[in-house]
Parts: C-alpha cells; structure tokens; sequence
C-alpha cells in the first residue's frame, strides 16, 4: 500500500533515520531508512511530487513541531534534516530544478567583527527547514559581502545576526548598503544583544529573538 | 609538564567557598582564597557601542568612568578588595594598543582608591580572536600574535591575566548542536587541551616576566555554550551537564603549564580545578543572571573563592549604573558567605545553596561537592589529555544515571534517551586516539590537525 | 478601630522568613506566610518614557512584554508562584483609565500564563498623587477623588491592593533635613497617622467590596527617603535608622484599619508590623541594589515573607530584559530560604543574615530580630498614635546606644554627637500631643491641620 | 579685638549658632550667637563689608568645605545658612542692595509631573550657600512657568529636577522653550534617572549627579 509506504518515509524522516546503516535512532538499529525507502517507493512508481509532499514535509513539518513544542532537541532536527537530504537526492533528478520547490532565498551572516555564529546556523537551519534556499555567507561578514550575495540572488531576503554589544552597530551600515544596492530587500536582524528598537533604528524590517519569529517573516514577506 | 596524580582536595566535606589549598595573593595584602571571598566584577560598554578609532577616546572615558563608579560605591559601602575584570572585546585584542589603553585607564581608577582604602586587583582577561580565521590556525595566525601582543601590552597594568581560549571549538560547535559525545570529548580533550598547552606555555612566561599572575581559562565557549543551548532547549541538559564535566578535563592544561588561579568564572569547571589542583576559583551563578540565565545558581557559590557577576553592559538604574549596582548585590552574597565562616557554619550553608539547587537540575548536580570530587577523580586517573575527558564523560553520565535512578535530580522524561545516546556516541573515542583524530577528521572536517600539532 | 496591645510574635526567635502568625492567600492557593517565601517583582517603564494620551498604547504594549518576559521566564525555570507588583506612575493615577488598562494588560498576561503552571498574582499600587498640591489637601482635592477612583478600577484586575501613602511628608521633608527627631515623629506620629487613618478605612472597604486584599502602605516617603539621605552621607545613619523604627508606628495603622498584608516592601518597617499584627510581609534588599543602595541588604531578608526587588526599569540585559533577570535572582533567594526551612536550618541562615549586616550598620540593626521586638513593643504600650512614635524613636535611640556601648554595631565618629542631638529634639513631643500641634505647626507652617482632622 | 570677633563670628556661622537663645549646638548654650556678635562687631565700628568677608563668607566656606569632605551633614549647613541669615539682618542695610553680593541668579525647579523635591531643595540650597541668588519654582513646573521665570530674571541659569523616569522627558520641552524664549540661557539638569547622555540628547548645556557640580557649572559660566 502506497499511504503505508508514505507514512513509513516520513516517520523516517521524522526521526531522523537516513538509511540501514544508520545506527540512529537506536530503536530503528538495522531497519530500512528514508534512503532505501523512498528509492522503493519511486520503484513502485509513487509520484516524486507525492513523496515529496505526502512524506518528506510531513515528516519535516512534524519534527518541527515538535521542536517549536519543546518536545525534541536541534540535534533531532538536525537528523531528520540529514535524511531529508538522504531522500532528496532520489528525487531531485524528478523536478525541474533542485530550486523549484524554494519558498524563496535567505541570505544570513553574522556581521563583521563577530565570530558568533551558533545562533546563526540555527537561524540558517530553521529557514532552510522551512523550504527556503540559505546562502549562509559565515561569520565576520564585510556589508560589501552581502551586498555582492543580494546582487547574486535578486530577489532574497537578508538575515544579520549579531552576539556583541560592539558588532551590532555593523549592522546599520550593512542595513544601509544593502538597501541601496537593492531597494526594497527585507532585512531581519537578530542576536541576543537586539532589540524591537535597535532594529527599529537602523531601518531593518524586523527583529526577532527566536529563528521560528524569522521564518515567520519570511513566509509574511515571501 | 607537570600532570596531577593526586587530589589536592580529596574529601567533598572540605571543598567549600573561601578556601583553597594554595591560596594565590593577587596583590600585596590581598589574598584569595585563604578565608574570604571576594567580589569579581564584570562589566563592558553599553549596547551598541562601537570600537574604533573615531571612538577609541570615548571608549576609554566610558571605560574610566565604569571603573570609577564602581570604586566610588566600594569606597562608600566599606568594600576594601574586590577584583575588576576587564573582558576585552575583539578590537580590543585586534588593536592590541586599544587593549592597552583600557587596562591603563583602569589601572589608574584602581590606583586613586587606594588611599581611601579600596584595594582592586585587575584581571585583564584578553579575547582570543584565532577563531576570526576559518578554519583556525591556532599556531601560525597573525592572530596568534595579536593574542601574545596583547597579554605583553597589558602585563603591566594587570594583577591576573586571562583568557577563554577557543581551540577545539570548530569541533565543538557542531558535535554540540549534533550532541554528539564522543565529538565534544575529542575537542575538548584532544584539540583544546593540545592548543591550550601550546597557548598556556606563553602566557605563564608573559606573566613571570612581568612578575604578574597567570589566572586561568574557562571552557566557556563550551561549557557555557551548552548551557546555554540546554536553557533554550536546544540540547538536553544531561548532555550539557556532561559537556561541563569534560570541559574540566581540558582547563586543567592551563594550571599544569603553570597558572595558579585564582581561575576565570565563565564555565563553571572551576570546583574541579580546584578539587585538583588546590587552586583559588571565581564562579558565577545567581547574581550573573544579568550575564545569562542558568540552572545552577546557587550551587555556583558553593566553592567559590571570587563570586563574579560574569558581564553587565553599562546601563543606568534607579540605584546607580550597573557595575555599581552588581557589585554591591556580589559584596551581600560574599558577607553572608564570609559570615557564615566566622560562625563556623560555613559547611551548613553550603550544603543549602548546593540541595536548592541540585534537586532540579542535572547540570547543577555536576557541581554538587560528591560530583565534583567523583569527576576530579576520574580526569586524574589518567595522564592521557583524550583519555581523561573520556573519563569525565563517562563518570559524568554515570552520577546522572545514578541520580536519575536515586531522584536525587529531576530530569524530563524527554531527555532520558539521550543517557544512551550519549553513551553510544562516546564509542568512537573509546578506541586508541590516533584513530579517533582520523574518525573525526572525516566527520568533522573544518579543522587543521596541523595547527594541533598533529 | 482595633488597636494591638500585644505582640503576634513576641519571641525574637520565631521572628523568621517564610512564615507569618496570620497568614494570607492571594490567590487561590498561592498562600503567603505559610512556609515558603516567594519572589515579588517589580518593574517600570525604560528611563525616558512619556505617559501620555500620544503614548499610551505603546505604554500599555510595553507593561504587557514586561509582564510575559517574566512570566515566560518563570515557566523555564519552574517558578510557580510569585507577585508582580505594578507601582503606577503619577500619570496613571491622576488618569485612572490609565491605570486601568495597564492592570488589565497585566492580569491578562498572568491569565496566559496560568495553565504553563506559573500562578502570579498582582499587586495594584496606586501612586498618591495628592501631594500634588501644595500644600496638600489630603481630604478634600480633587487628587484624593482621583487615588480612591484608581483603587475602584484597578481592583477588578488585582489579587493585592495598596499605596504609599505621603500624608505627613510636608512636615517629615523639613524635619529630615534638620534632623529634627521630634518633627519626624510628629510628621509621622500624628499627622501620617491620621492621615492613614483616614485613607485606609476606605481603601480596605473598596477591597472587600471586590473580594481583594488590602496589603499595606509603606512608608517609602519617609524612611526609605531618610536611608538614601543617609547613603548619599546627607543626614547621619543614626537618624535613618530611628525613622525607621518611628515609620513602624504609622504604617500600623493600615492594619489597624483592616490591611492584612502581605505588607509593602519599600520602608523595611514590615518586621514590626509582622511582629505586632502576625500578617505576613514583602521586603527588599540586595537584590533591590538595581532600585538603590542600602546597608541593610541582607538583614532585610531575615524575616521577609515575599522578597522584592524594589523597582528595575525594563532594559536589556546580556541574560534578557531586566525584569526577567530581576526575577530569577530573588528566585534563588527564595530558593535558599526555603531549602533551609526544608533542613530545619532556617534560624542559622536567618541568623547569618543579620550578623552580616548588623555589625558595620545601625540602620540594619533596627532589623534585627531582638530590636524588632522591642520596637514593637514600645509601639504598642501606647494607643496614642503620637506617643507611641514618640516611644519608638526611644528605643531606637536606646537600642543604637546600648550598640554603641557594647560595640556590637559601629557607627561613624562623626554621628555619635547626633544621639545627644535626637534626644534633645524629642523634647517637644514629649509633652501633650496639643501643644505638639501648635509647635509644630509654627515650625512648619506648610500643613493644613484641618486636612488631618486637626 | 576685631580679629577676635570676627573669628567669632565665623565660629558661630559653622556651628549654626543663630542667637542666644537657641539651644544648638548644645556646647554652645547659653552663649551669645551670630545675631548678637554681628551687632556687636558693627557698634564697634568694623565696617559692613569686613563684616561679611571675613567672618560670614569665612563661616560658611568653612561648612561647606566639611560637608564636601563628608564631615558634617545638611542639618549642620543648614543650621549654618540659619545663623547666617541672622546675621545678614544686620548687614544688609549697608549694601546698596541685598543682591549686589550675588555671583548670579539660579531659577531652580522640578519639571511637570514630578513632586519629588528634596534633591532639588538640596541644590538650591549649596548653590546659595555658593553666593548665587536662587529663585526656586517649587514642585511639578509646567515649562511655560520656566519660561516665565526666565523673563523675569535675565541672565539667570536653569537648573531643572526629575526623579521620575516618566518626567524626565518633560526636561527636553522645557529646554527647548526656555532656549527659544531666551536664547544663551544656561540650563543644568540632575536627578537619579538622568545620564550625561540624556542631558545631551535634549539640548542641556549640563547634567550632574550631584549640587557641588551644579555650584561648578554655575562659577564656570557665571
Ligand atoms: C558561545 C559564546 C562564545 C563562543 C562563540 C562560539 C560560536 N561559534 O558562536 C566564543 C567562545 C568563541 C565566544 C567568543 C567571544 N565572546 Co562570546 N559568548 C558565547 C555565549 C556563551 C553563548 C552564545 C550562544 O551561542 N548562545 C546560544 C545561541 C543559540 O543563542 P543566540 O546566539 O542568541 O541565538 C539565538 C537568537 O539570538 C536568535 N538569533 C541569532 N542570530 C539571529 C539572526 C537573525 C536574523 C534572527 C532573526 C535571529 C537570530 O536565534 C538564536 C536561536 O534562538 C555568550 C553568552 C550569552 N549569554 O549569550 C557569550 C557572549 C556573547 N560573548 C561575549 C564575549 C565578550 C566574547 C568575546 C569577546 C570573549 C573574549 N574575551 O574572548 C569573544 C568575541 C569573539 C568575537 N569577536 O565574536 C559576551 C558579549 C559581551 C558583549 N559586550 O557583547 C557574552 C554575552 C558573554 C559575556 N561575557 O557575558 N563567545
Ligand atoms: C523620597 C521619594 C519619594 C517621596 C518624595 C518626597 C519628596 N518631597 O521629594 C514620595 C513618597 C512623595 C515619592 C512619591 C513617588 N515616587 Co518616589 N521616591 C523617593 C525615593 C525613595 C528617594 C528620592 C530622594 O529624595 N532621594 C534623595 C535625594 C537627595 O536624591 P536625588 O533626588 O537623586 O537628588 C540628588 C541628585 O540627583 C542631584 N539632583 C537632583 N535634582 C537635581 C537638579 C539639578 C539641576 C542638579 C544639577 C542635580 C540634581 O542632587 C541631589 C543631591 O545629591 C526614591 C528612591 C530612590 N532610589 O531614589 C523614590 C522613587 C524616585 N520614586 C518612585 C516612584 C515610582 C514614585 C511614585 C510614582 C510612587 C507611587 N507609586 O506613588 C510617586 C510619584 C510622585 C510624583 N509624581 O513625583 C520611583 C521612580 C520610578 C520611576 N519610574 O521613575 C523611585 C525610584 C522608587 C522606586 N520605586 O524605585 N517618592
């Protein structure tokens, strides 16, 4: 039954079971993972577009949930991300491009001089989860590196992330110039230092404390 | 290098706030460790500020006045030794005569308060910015030079010199967010206790020659890391609790290259170390609450020597700017601590601030006297860097699962599967060490072993 | 009106935090005084705000974020019950719509919160704006309509009602100044009494009407005011120190006219009022250091039953906003106390808590628990509300100067001359309280006698 | 002895000796007190003006000095400022005016919405005692009554007072009107919640934390 077979993928998604050798989760030890199932499930002539939409972001969407309810922790996400992948390279050869599916583009970076970028990868994970292509441009990044990635892909959204009291100022020329290279491109920022009114002061279009209030902006503005 | 086969501590009984087997005098008369404990203040430029050379004479001032304010509040409360700790900030290590300034100008505050009977001693504690280069070079960076520029610069001005050096971390940073166990032992154990050998050689020789004191370095980008993540649920706190406990195994180095303590506040390791090595520790925990949220707040105080507040932007409140206001809040903490030595119930309460504490929350429980003792014991028992943070590890996830199994310590139900995940992760570095370096050189390819020496 | 001829606690021992003779439950069961102490927050708009019609809505965001910071922060941390206290300003009082929205804003946040587990209950503090006028008309102005229509509102929203109210300050402020120890006493003996009297009968009745508690009143104006003079080396310590214990007589009449507390945390006269009248009481301390400086920041925990942190302006801190960061500092207070309640060891702790501060401070020496007992009793060996501020001055003065003597307080040099100096001062109230009247009333021409029933 | 009254004089404008028969300080009960010696030292001749420099300014600096070096408290400067009173009864007859020997006039008072005033009646009274003429608004002060005062005393400063973080801002109004009404006027801010920054961000020529550095501004201006 292809509904079993489905509902199978996206619990190995869900928990982040890549494929038989996978020794994670331990309770799964030796079953098959989205790897080898999503291949039988193309065998048996399921449409890439269903497995993609009735298995993979289901399970995707279900762990992150989960995490949103406190439920799971990031190296969870982190595995269902990495048999997402797994299953994702059986199907992309079906679409048209690898991008098709991309709700949008995000662009993040933590600003010059600042080399926190635990946060930002979570951000930069969370977005992609969401269905978005990520150029994450790293840490320590110049405003003229991102104003080359926005001239790269028009269109994008920018993501500044910040952990010091002394690199959060970075951001207001960064907001600057990436605005006049390309008006009307939505910057987020955020950081533990941020806040509403900072973000407010430098003419970025939100602020938010958690990597869901970021998605959540993309998919207002997308 | 000298490596510990003994504890200088080795009874849970007598590890207690005040007192260390080798206390360190910071300055002349003013000892820690010896009886008393001492305030540590922390504080840095407000929100916002930026570092540079348009402002660099705006940021000195600001540095002056912070320093001031809070010497003016000693001076008027009867606070007479206290230790200011200046954490710098990138550009003040990228700027090594930046750095200077700031350690001059805070030198000078400190000196006008002497003859009104305040006697501050400085920790300059200098930002290690070989993480600016990705991946690091740890060894042949220019900013490993900026770094040793730095501690030469600013010798002269301090008491103590510090660092929370971040070898190891491109490891560390992604095993845990993948909270993998076996990858955080290898970081900590193997790349940031080789980097820390190679780092902690030089400064101890900085700091003989300039006749200062060689404080210590915290796993903070580690230890503190997780922490945080474990508060924002990101990571269980089993797993956080765990990462502590190795991340003692790798701040030992710098007392076996010869820092005496009194050890830096940020990663909470210091009971270990002092269990160890006899030496001095500042901790931080309910009154760092400006710095972080945390789960060990009380239980921080148990055995601290300096009680610091970890790092307080300048802001104004009703009752002064914050320095000011976090030291007298650090002053309360340490009279009732000091207090409670002069009455001979010094014990009692440590044993209140330590069951408040560890009855909720497994990363306090690896602070609990037993715990700390337990671990202490486990790194000593082997001269190999990996080995022993394997050995924390392991002791770790073993007073959890007693505690978990005892309710001595809560912990959610959500997070009892990682106990054995953490353990099936361990494996890789349960084999011989040069293959675990091949193990994770796959895994996690964005470090140079070169730059470990290896 | 009730008057109290014996103590509720009249051993100094059984004079401990955690526990009052009378408890009070705030809300359904979050009982105060019954064995466990508990955090009360406190937090006002950042430096700088308007309130206003133009702003008004942003205020009112704002007091809501405040409320779920701290809220959210303690469903992280497991904290169940805890009192926020929301202190108006000025302009919320004197347009009680306005101080209507912003307590219900707040009780609406609270209600989010209630099935995370977190049960907060409110403390609606409405400000006396009948100061306003000069000199003021506390009967009959417009402003005493204004404070007694904020209370009708407001009590919808609130579980605890109460003020600080300034009846008496137009003659206390002069006297403070001077260092007039019979002025203060008349200030606060006679006319704050009265004026007390006068308010709180009608305060208690909007209460009950609503089925809210009456907390308390204290006096802020007074005593607290007399601390920071003294903090900023203004008027001796000496002389704060008796205000306080005078304080203690006015701010009973609350009780008298049907407060049942939990009492106001701002004048730190609660210890008598838990002594005389058994209600259970806020106070502040060190972790008030954020609101101002004191000497008495850990004595003042000694016998506390919410403990608070005065008042912190809501900015953003490297650990979160402010109140958050407020919050789980008093936390881990409270958590102490309550694990040594737990351990049965709750009279050492208490007992550190006030020999810490005692010795270097008369003002905190006015806290500890066997002067708390004899201030009481001196107040209630009279039911004249003159004579028995009168008698509480003193004692106070007593008690320092037995300290003095026996060298268990120190004092500066340079106050011991105003002991000699306060007993002189007392002179005029010594004889009847009419000629009191006329005294002062020459003396400090700024008061209406009719405004207090004179 | 001239030399030996005036000492006396100042003596007693230290200690806060007012006449006779006041009882303070108690060690100097019962002995004569600024009023009576002032009398005194004019029937013998000594002229109005020696009066003044060498006893009662000599007096209060006396105090003020203790005061700054936290030796003495307010009720000591004070009871000073009271003895000093009495003795300027009798010396002001012989000034052409009672305000020729002021350095300048300070209009001090608490800006709208706010009561506190006890810091500000502080100020007042060390900026008096500093020479100059004060004249004090009292207690929650619209601008348009600044503005007013500032009329009628031209060349007068501004010193404005606010306890309350939500009246603070009331000081930038009241800084613009008196600056517009009477441009070149001096104005100088304080109170707990004020910051050098603050002071700068609404136009205020001066902020300090505390009188002695108002009494600084004014001598460096005036
Ligand atoms: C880990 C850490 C480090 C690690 C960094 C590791 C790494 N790869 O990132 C190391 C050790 C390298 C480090 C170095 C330094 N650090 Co550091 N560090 C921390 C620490 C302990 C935790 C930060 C963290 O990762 N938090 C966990 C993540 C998940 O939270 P987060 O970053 O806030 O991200 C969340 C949100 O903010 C948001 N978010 C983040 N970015 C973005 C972006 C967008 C667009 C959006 C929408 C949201 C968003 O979503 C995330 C998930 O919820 C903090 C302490 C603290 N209380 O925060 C100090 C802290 C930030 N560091 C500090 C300092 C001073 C430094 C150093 C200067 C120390 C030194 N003396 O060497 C250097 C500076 C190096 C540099 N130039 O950047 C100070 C900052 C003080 C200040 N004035 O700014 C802090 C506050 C510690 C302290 N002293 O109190 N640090
Ligand atoms: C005394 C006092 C009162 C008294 C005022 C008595 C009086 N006549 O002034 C009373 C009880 C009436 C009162 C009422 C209120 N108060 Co009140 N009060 C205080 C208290 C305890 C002490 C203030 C004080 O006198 N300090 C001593 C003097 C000497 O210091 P100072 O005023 O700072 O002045 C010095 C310097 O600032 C400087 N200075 C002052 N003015 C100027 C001017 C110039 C030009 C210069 C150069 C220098 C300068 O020199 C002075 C001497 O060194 C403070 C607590 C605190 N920590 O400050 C709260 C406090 C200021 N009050 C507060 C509040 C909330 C109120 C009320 C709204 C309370 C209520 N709910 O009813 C009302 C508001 C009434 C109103 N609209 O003004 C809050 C303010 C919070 C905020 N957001 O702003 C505080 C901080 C208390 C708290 N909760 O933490 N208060």
């Amino acid at each position: 039954m292809s509904t079993e077979l489905l509902k199978e993928i996206a619990t190995c998604i869900e928990r982040g079971k890549v494929n038989a050798a996978s020794p994670y989760p331990p309770d799964m030890k030796g079953k098959e993972g989205a790897d080898e199932l999503v291949k039988k499930a193309l065998d048996q002539g399921i449409p890439a577009s269903e497995i993609l939409e009735k298995a993979l972001i289901v399970g995707m969407s279900a762990i992150g949930q989960k995490f949103s309810r406190n439920e799971v922790f990031v190296p969870d996400v982190l595995m269902a991300a990495k048999a997402m992948q797994a299953a994702m390279k059986h199907l992309r050869p079906f679409f048209d491009s690898g991008e098709a599916k991309h709700r949008g583009t995000f662009i993040i970076g933590t600003v010059q001089g600042d080399l926190h970028d635990i946060g930002k990868n979570l951000v930069a994970m969370v977005i992609e989860g969401g269905g978005y292509k990520v150029v994450d441009l790293g840490v320590d990044v110049s405003p003229e590196k991102f104003v080359d990635a926005v001239k790269q892909n028009p269109g994008a959204s920018v993501g500044l992330s910040a952990l010091l009291t002394t690199t959060m100022i970075n951001m207001e020329k960064t907001v600057k110039l990436v605005k006049e290279a390309m008006p009307g491109t939505k910057v987020i920022v955020g950081g533990a230092p941020l806040t509403q009114e900072f973000a407010d002061k430098i003419g970025a279009d939100a602020y938010s404390p958690d990597p869901q209030g970021a998605l959540e902006f993309l998919n207002r503005t997308n | 290098m000298k490596k510990f086969s003994s504890l200088a501590i080795s009874k849970a009984d007598e590890l207690v706030f005040g007192v260390s087997p080798n206390p360190v005098e910071v300055k002349p008369g003013f000892v820690v460790g010896a009886g008393e404990t001492f305030p540590e203040l922390n504080y840095i430029l407000p929100h916002g500020s930026e570092v540079s050379h348009a402002t660099m004479d705006q940021v000195e001032h600001v540095y002056g006045e912070m320093a001031k304010g809070a010497l003016e509040r000693a001076a008027r409360l009867g606070i007479e030794h206290f230790v200011i700790e200046v954490e710098q900030v990138f550009e003040m290590t990228a700027y090594p005569e930046w750095g200077e300034r700031i350690a001059r100008v805070t030198r000078e505050a400190i000196q006008q308060y002497e003859d009104k009977g305040v006697h501050a001693a400085l920790r300059m504690t200098i930002a290690d910015i070989r993480d600016r280069v990705r991946p690091p070079r740890n060894r042949t960076s220019t900013e490993t030079s900026l770094v040793l520029e730095s501690f030469e610069r600013c010798a002269p001005y301090a008491d103590i010199l510090a660092i929370e050096s971040t070898g190891g971390k491109e490891v560390h940073d992604p095993a845990l967010l993948m909270c993998d166990s076996g990858g955080v032992v290898f970081a900590l154990g193997e790349l940031a206790s080789r980097d820390m050998a190679f780092l902690w050689e030089k400064i101890v020789s900085i700091a003989k020659k300039h006749g200062k004191i060689a404080g210590g370095d915290a796993a903070c980008g580690f230890a503190n890391t997780a922490m945080q993540l474990a508060n924002k649920r990101m990571i269980p706190t089993v797993f956080a609790a765990m990462v502590r406990a190795v991340g003692a195994a790798r701040s030992l180095v710098a007392v076996e290259c010869g820092a005496t303590g009194p050890d830096k506040d940020c990663a909470y390791e210091g009971p270990m170390l002092k269990a160890i090595a006899g030496i001095p520790i500042a901790m931080e925990g309910k009154s760092a609450a400006c710095a972080h949220s945390s789960r060990i707040g009380n239980v921080a105080m148990s055995c601290c020597d300096l009680w610091s507040n970890e790092s307080v932007p300048y802001v104004r409140l009703f009752g002064g700017y914050s320095p000011e206001v976090c030291l007298e809040e650090l002053w309360y903490d340490c009279k009732l601590l000091n207090e409670s030595r002069r009455h001979g119930q010094e014990r009692v309460l440590r044993d209140l601030l330590v069951s408040s504490d560890v009855r909720t929350s497994v990363e306090a429980l690896m602070l609990a006297p037993e715990s700390v003792i337990r671990i202490s014991r486990a790194i000593i028992s082997s001269e190999d860097y990996l080995e022993r943070a394997l050995r924390a590890a392991v002791e770790a996830i073993a007073i959890i699962e007693e505690a978990v199994a005892n309710g001595t310590s809560q912990v959610p139900e959500s997070e009892l599967v990682w106990l054995d995940q953490m353990k099936l992760g361990l494996e890789p570095v349960q084999s011989s060490s040069g293959k675990a370096v091949d193990h994770y050189a796959a895994f996690y390819p964005d470090f140079i072993p070169s730059e470990y020496g290896l």
